[in-house]
């Protein structure tokens, strides 16, 4: 084991599936040269040379699709794609044309390609450097969403989306890159759609994904001290999702938090919610709570922003509507 | 400004030629089909069919080799047949059988045959353009010596995936021929109303690359044009725009009553025909015989048959239990969600 | 009253708006000398003329980013993306700009445009041409969905969007373009943010929209010959959301039926499903059952596709499940 | 091939050349300011400044009147205070409080100023092009004579909403101004290594407008050449692309160890500073002294420490419970979502 920042993950998994297979390749903004807006490429273009990763000009649309075209014609791009935000441009490259060939075509191409971006807010940088738009890709059949909270979790888990022959969206956090934790020196893989219990717990489950993974964590502790025995789960996969290991956990607590960065109105969150109602409603002893961003567009200023997302704090206080506590 | 590509005359081979010309009368045998199965509504969804423009595939797909690849549009039925598709697999596809290329889930718009190295048409406009330009990026660095053929309309060339695509094939110098088959109209609107050039070809200076126009009739200038072009491509020397200038016989869609356009040019473009075109020329050149002309016709009209019996008579439909076949490799929909295939 | 098409009704709407304000105008691909891909804007260009009625090229970002910009500068635009599928390629320019622009300007601009577009299945047409992807804008703070079932509602609706200061995302379905209703001879407009009750019922809740608010009703008629008393929602707006409306029914009901011909994962009824645990839960007599889309992208071929989108007949089962007849 | 803009020299009446002078300081005492903040973390968020760059907005925006329009960039502090701005309202804007342009709810990359016709900075490189298109189109549809400045980088070139909108622009020959700022980079990806031209202003002629290029470190220049391109555009003779050559002097942000450029061409470049390069000229022309000179920086400098007084000190962060404030014009977010206001 050694202990790593999440972006060294990043790079680890990226370096070691270059070198293992050459099909492998990096393309997009900055990712070369300047070793990726929060320095997740770094070193590769000195390893890998330029043939191999690819600076590229701002063409998020191009991107994204010769991502798709270079991984229908037998490479296994990693596109990178700056902000999630600007998933805007390349949409209907990722979604319609990536997500969808293999499906229209009767089966008879993959597309393996993974799309890295990062997300989130926490940086004061506004409604369109801060998004979370995961919600999007959950609903476009075809696509693989991915988040991890973890150094551990991104290295085993983007390795896995490298090797896997789906389109997959990787999404990084931003407030997370500068965060450590403990990597295997040898090589491991994490498998796709499997959540990590973060915390085993009998009174309530709090479920949460990438950054808010780590503040479900954190109320756990918290509550842990006042009496409160929660159980964490951590998505890690949004698609393939983990279902059964939600469910498992909700028929032993019986109430649930749902926790998100991303807006109220529509949320991935709901699916889950709904999800529980399908399969495990005579187990609620009391109804789903979720914690989610407010439905504005994330505001720059910082007690602003603080407002707008979800903290410890409202998580605390979720779990205990949830507790009928409050 | 573009070049204006000359035209060639000169004929090859007489089997070659034979094919040339099967394949153009087999585009426009499958495209009257469809057009008829569409008007009896046996036919369901939308087809934009390819007759007039029968050159342009058949020319450009005859400068490619099996291992090279092309990227079609959502008027790909004719980029299908010129890369050898079969017609009755075609036909199947568009009748949403499980026969089909397909298996009936993508239809006419997203007919593909990726074993071919036809990775497929797509319903929008524009779509393919990245992806071809992927694809090409994917023969570079693969060094086997492949090249890719993109196609689109002249509508296309507004589109801003455009743009992105051939700057990025410029800078990497990318084996790919961008195609564009102008056609004068995007739908119903001309380019001269919604196009700052009138030759797109005009628009390959903007991208490090050489543009050409040729005359889209001729299925042996557009090959000799675009043999040029995948010459160069292949010799790691970059990308070339090629315009080709044509016409569709069709409405836009079965349902389009042509306003936007005159009686006059269309029998202006009715004369020059590119089948009608390519017999005179085989016969003035004494590579075939009318007899032997005619038996290409009819063995099209044969097989267009036997796929009209294939695709509509012996064809089923896809089980709706395999609806969810095929949306994720290894993957397969479970009672909680997708479950990985062992 | 009349009976019109309901592409009557949507011309009419545009015709009177533009009458009575000419500050607006439309623009789009094939919407002038074709008269719009289903003939939504037939006759326009004859009454008001070019600079009025613009065809556009095949620009999706450009159309969506020159409303925002038209809108921004004074002028009301009523612009068109031939297909909800589109929009894929338009999401910055009305997400980004159009739906943030106000909020991140500090309220100091308005963005009054409307984006028609026309979605769902039905056509054989597959997975390019036959989305609904409303979710996706629910998920968006800052615009409005809207997606009229009746001609009456097209065009009360679509006058009220032309008139309002937010940009709006207006929703037709391409197979209700033919469907004829009974719309009046005079003026009027329809409140945003206002369900349709289309019957009372005591027994269970049937929620729709578009065109499955139609089935939802049909479902309802089956459903009473067998003595089953269903009520019917079409919610018409689907931001800004009438939670009233359905809280009101849920609590007479306590029986819920959601429907949508979006495929189900993280679908838009989701929200409603939570919306309905965070203020109903306690009159639920059974879990809320939901009737989406499969999570496949649209197939072509006929019996696919019929599997694929909600039927009526899978709305009466599912209601005969939530009362637990099945 | 864009035509290049030859040098004016003229100076004109000395009010109008201290206030092009008093902008140009002002921008680079904000940015410097800007550029301390972020260092010292009292700043945060993002900023891209424009320290470098001041002769471009300054002279283009000299060019047109109160009633134009302009659309702006995530590097967009300069265009903001060459329309006009007041550096408080900027400053205690990028600090995130109620005080600023935008209330603290768009920061530095949202920078507006609706009231005073700059419709707004924007984090999207490239997103502002169809938005200034579109408020192009208002203009001319409103016949009221104004103008749009679209403000843009080299790297926003080779996105497609660059492409769709410069093709509509040409085909409705709409009043604006395309100003491409080619400072050599988009961040730190050099124009040769990504695009296909090394003059974006090359790009015009795609899009039946015309494109010239100006050296941008001269103010006088820059707005002589913008002038000329306003005056067309007013008088429905549509679009022109200028493409003003730059340079940033900082890293693309304040984390940028500039790996990609060399000492040498910063050096390069330094010495042409527009600031240095227009106090000469006024000195030389004698149109000021160098008292008077003085006299400008001395203001300025006065007001950037009223401003950070202002901003740091005087001026309050939004209330957390004005978070939902204007996501909806009549509108607010009630108990069970959205309500209509009376
Ligand atoms: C992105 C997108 N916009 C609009 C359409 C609707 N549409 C289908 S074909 C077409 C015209 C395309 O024109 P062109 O590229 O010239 O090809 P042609 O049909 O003339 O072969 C349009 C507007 C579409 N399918 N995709
Ligand atoms: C669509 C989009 N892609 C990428 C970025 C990240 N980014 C911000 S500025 C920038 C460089 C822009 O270059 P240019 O247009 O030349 O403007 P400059 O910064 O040089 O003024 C990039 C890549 C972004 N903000 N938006
Ligand atoms: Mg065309
Ligand atoms: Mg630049």
């Amino acid at each position: 084991m050694s202990v790593k920042f999440y972006r060294e993950a990043i790079r680890d998994a990226i370096a070691e599936e270059m070198r293992r297979d050459p099909r492998v390749f990096v393309m997009g903004e900055d990712v070369a040269v300047y070793g990726g807006a929060y320095s997740a490429t770094k070193g590769l273009l000195e390893e890998f040379g330029e043939e191999r990763i690819r600076d590229t000009a701002i063409s998020e649309a191009a991107i994204a699709g010769a991502a798709v075209g270079a991984a229908m014609a037998g490479m296994r791009p990693v596109a990178e794609i700056m902000y999630f935000d600007f998933m805007t441009i390349a949409m209907d490259q990722f979604v319609n044309q990536g997500g969808k060939n293999r499906y229209m075509f009767g089966g008879k191409t993959t597309v393996p390609m993974v799309l890295r971006t990062e997300g989130g807010a926490g940086r004061c940088i506004a409604a369109q450097h801060s998004q979370s738009l995961e919600a999007w890709f959950c609903h476009a059949p075809g696509v693989f969403v991915v988040m991890p909270s973890t150094p551990y979790d991104a290295k085993g888990l983007l390795k896995t989306c490298i090797r896997d022959d789906n389109p997959v969206l990787f999404v990084e956090h931003k407030m997370l890159y500068g965060e450590k934790g403990e990597v295997p020196d040898e090589e491991y893989t994490i498998p796709l759609g499997q959540a990590a219990v973060r915390r085993t717990g009998k009174d309530v489950t709090i479920i949460g994904y990438s950054r808010m993974a780590l503040r479900c964590e954190e109320a756990a502790k918290k509550l842990a001290e006042q009496g409160i025995d929660a159980e964490v789960i951590d998505l890690r996969c949004l698609q393939p999702l983990d279902t059964k290991c939600i469910l498992e956990s909700v028929k032993k607590t019986g109430r649930v938090v749902l926790t998100s960065e991303a807006p109220q109105n529509a949320n991935f969150v709901c699916e889950i919610a709904q999800r529980i109602t399908e399969h495990a409603f005579d187990y609620l002893d009391a109804p789903v709570v979720r914690v989610c961003a407010a439905d504005t567009p994330v505001p720059m200023s910082p007690t602003l922003e603080d407002e707008c997302i979800p903290t410890t704090a409202k998580i605390i206080a979720a779990a205990k509507v949830v507790l009928g506590k409050a | 400004m573009a070049m204006l590509k000359a035209a060639v005359g000169k004929t090859g081979p007489k089997e070659e030629m034979a094919l040339l010309l099967k394949q153009m009368m087999s585009i426009r045998a499958f495209e009257d089909k469809v057009f008829e199965l569409l008007a009896r509504a046996v036919l369901k969804g939308a087809s934009h069919v390819y007759a007039g423009e029968e050159a342009v595939a058949v020319g450009a797909m005859a400068a490619i080799g099996k291992k090279d690849l092309i990227t079609s549009t959502h008027r790909g039925h004719g980029h299908c047949v010129a890369r050898g598709g079969v017609l009755k697999l075609m036909l199947a596809e568009l009748c949403g059988k499980e026969t089909g290329y397909c298996r009936g889930r993508g239809g006419s718009m997203h007919i593909a045959d990726v074993h071919a190295g036809n990775l497929g048409a797509t319903g929008i406009v524009a779509g393919n353009i990245p992806v071809g330009t992927g694809a090409a990026l994917a023969c570079k660095m693969k060094k086997e010596g492949q090249v890719v053929l993109c196609f689109f309309g002249d509508g296309a060339s507004n589109n801003g995936t455009f743009h992105e695509s051939l700057n990025m094939a410029g800078v990497w110098k990318l084996p790919i021929v961008y195609i564009c088959e102008n056609n004068l109209y995007g739908m119903s609107v001309a380019v001269k109303r919604c196009c700052t050039v009138e030759n797109i070809a005009d628009r390959a200076s903007a991208y490090d690359m050489d543009g050409v126009i040729v005359d889209g009739q001729h299925v042996l200038d557009v090959q000799a044009t675009v043999a040029e072009a995948v010459e160069k491509a292949r010799a790691g020397k970059g990308p070339t725009l090629v315009e080709a200038k044509t016409y569709r016989y069709r409405g836009h869609s079965s349902s389009d009553p042509r306003v936007y356009r005159t009686k006059e040019e269309e029998k202006y473009w009715q004369e020059r025909d590119p089948i009608k075109i390519f017999r005179q020329l085989l016969a003035e050149k004494k590579v075939m015989t009318e007899k032997e002309l005619d038996a290409v016709q009819a063995e099209v009209d044969a097989e267009m048959v036997a796929a009209e019996n294939f695709a509509l008579n012996e064809s089923p439909y896809p089980a709706p239990e395999a609806l969810f076949d095929d949306v994720y490799a290894g993957w397969r929909q479970g009672k909680y969600g997708l479950e990985k295939l062992a």
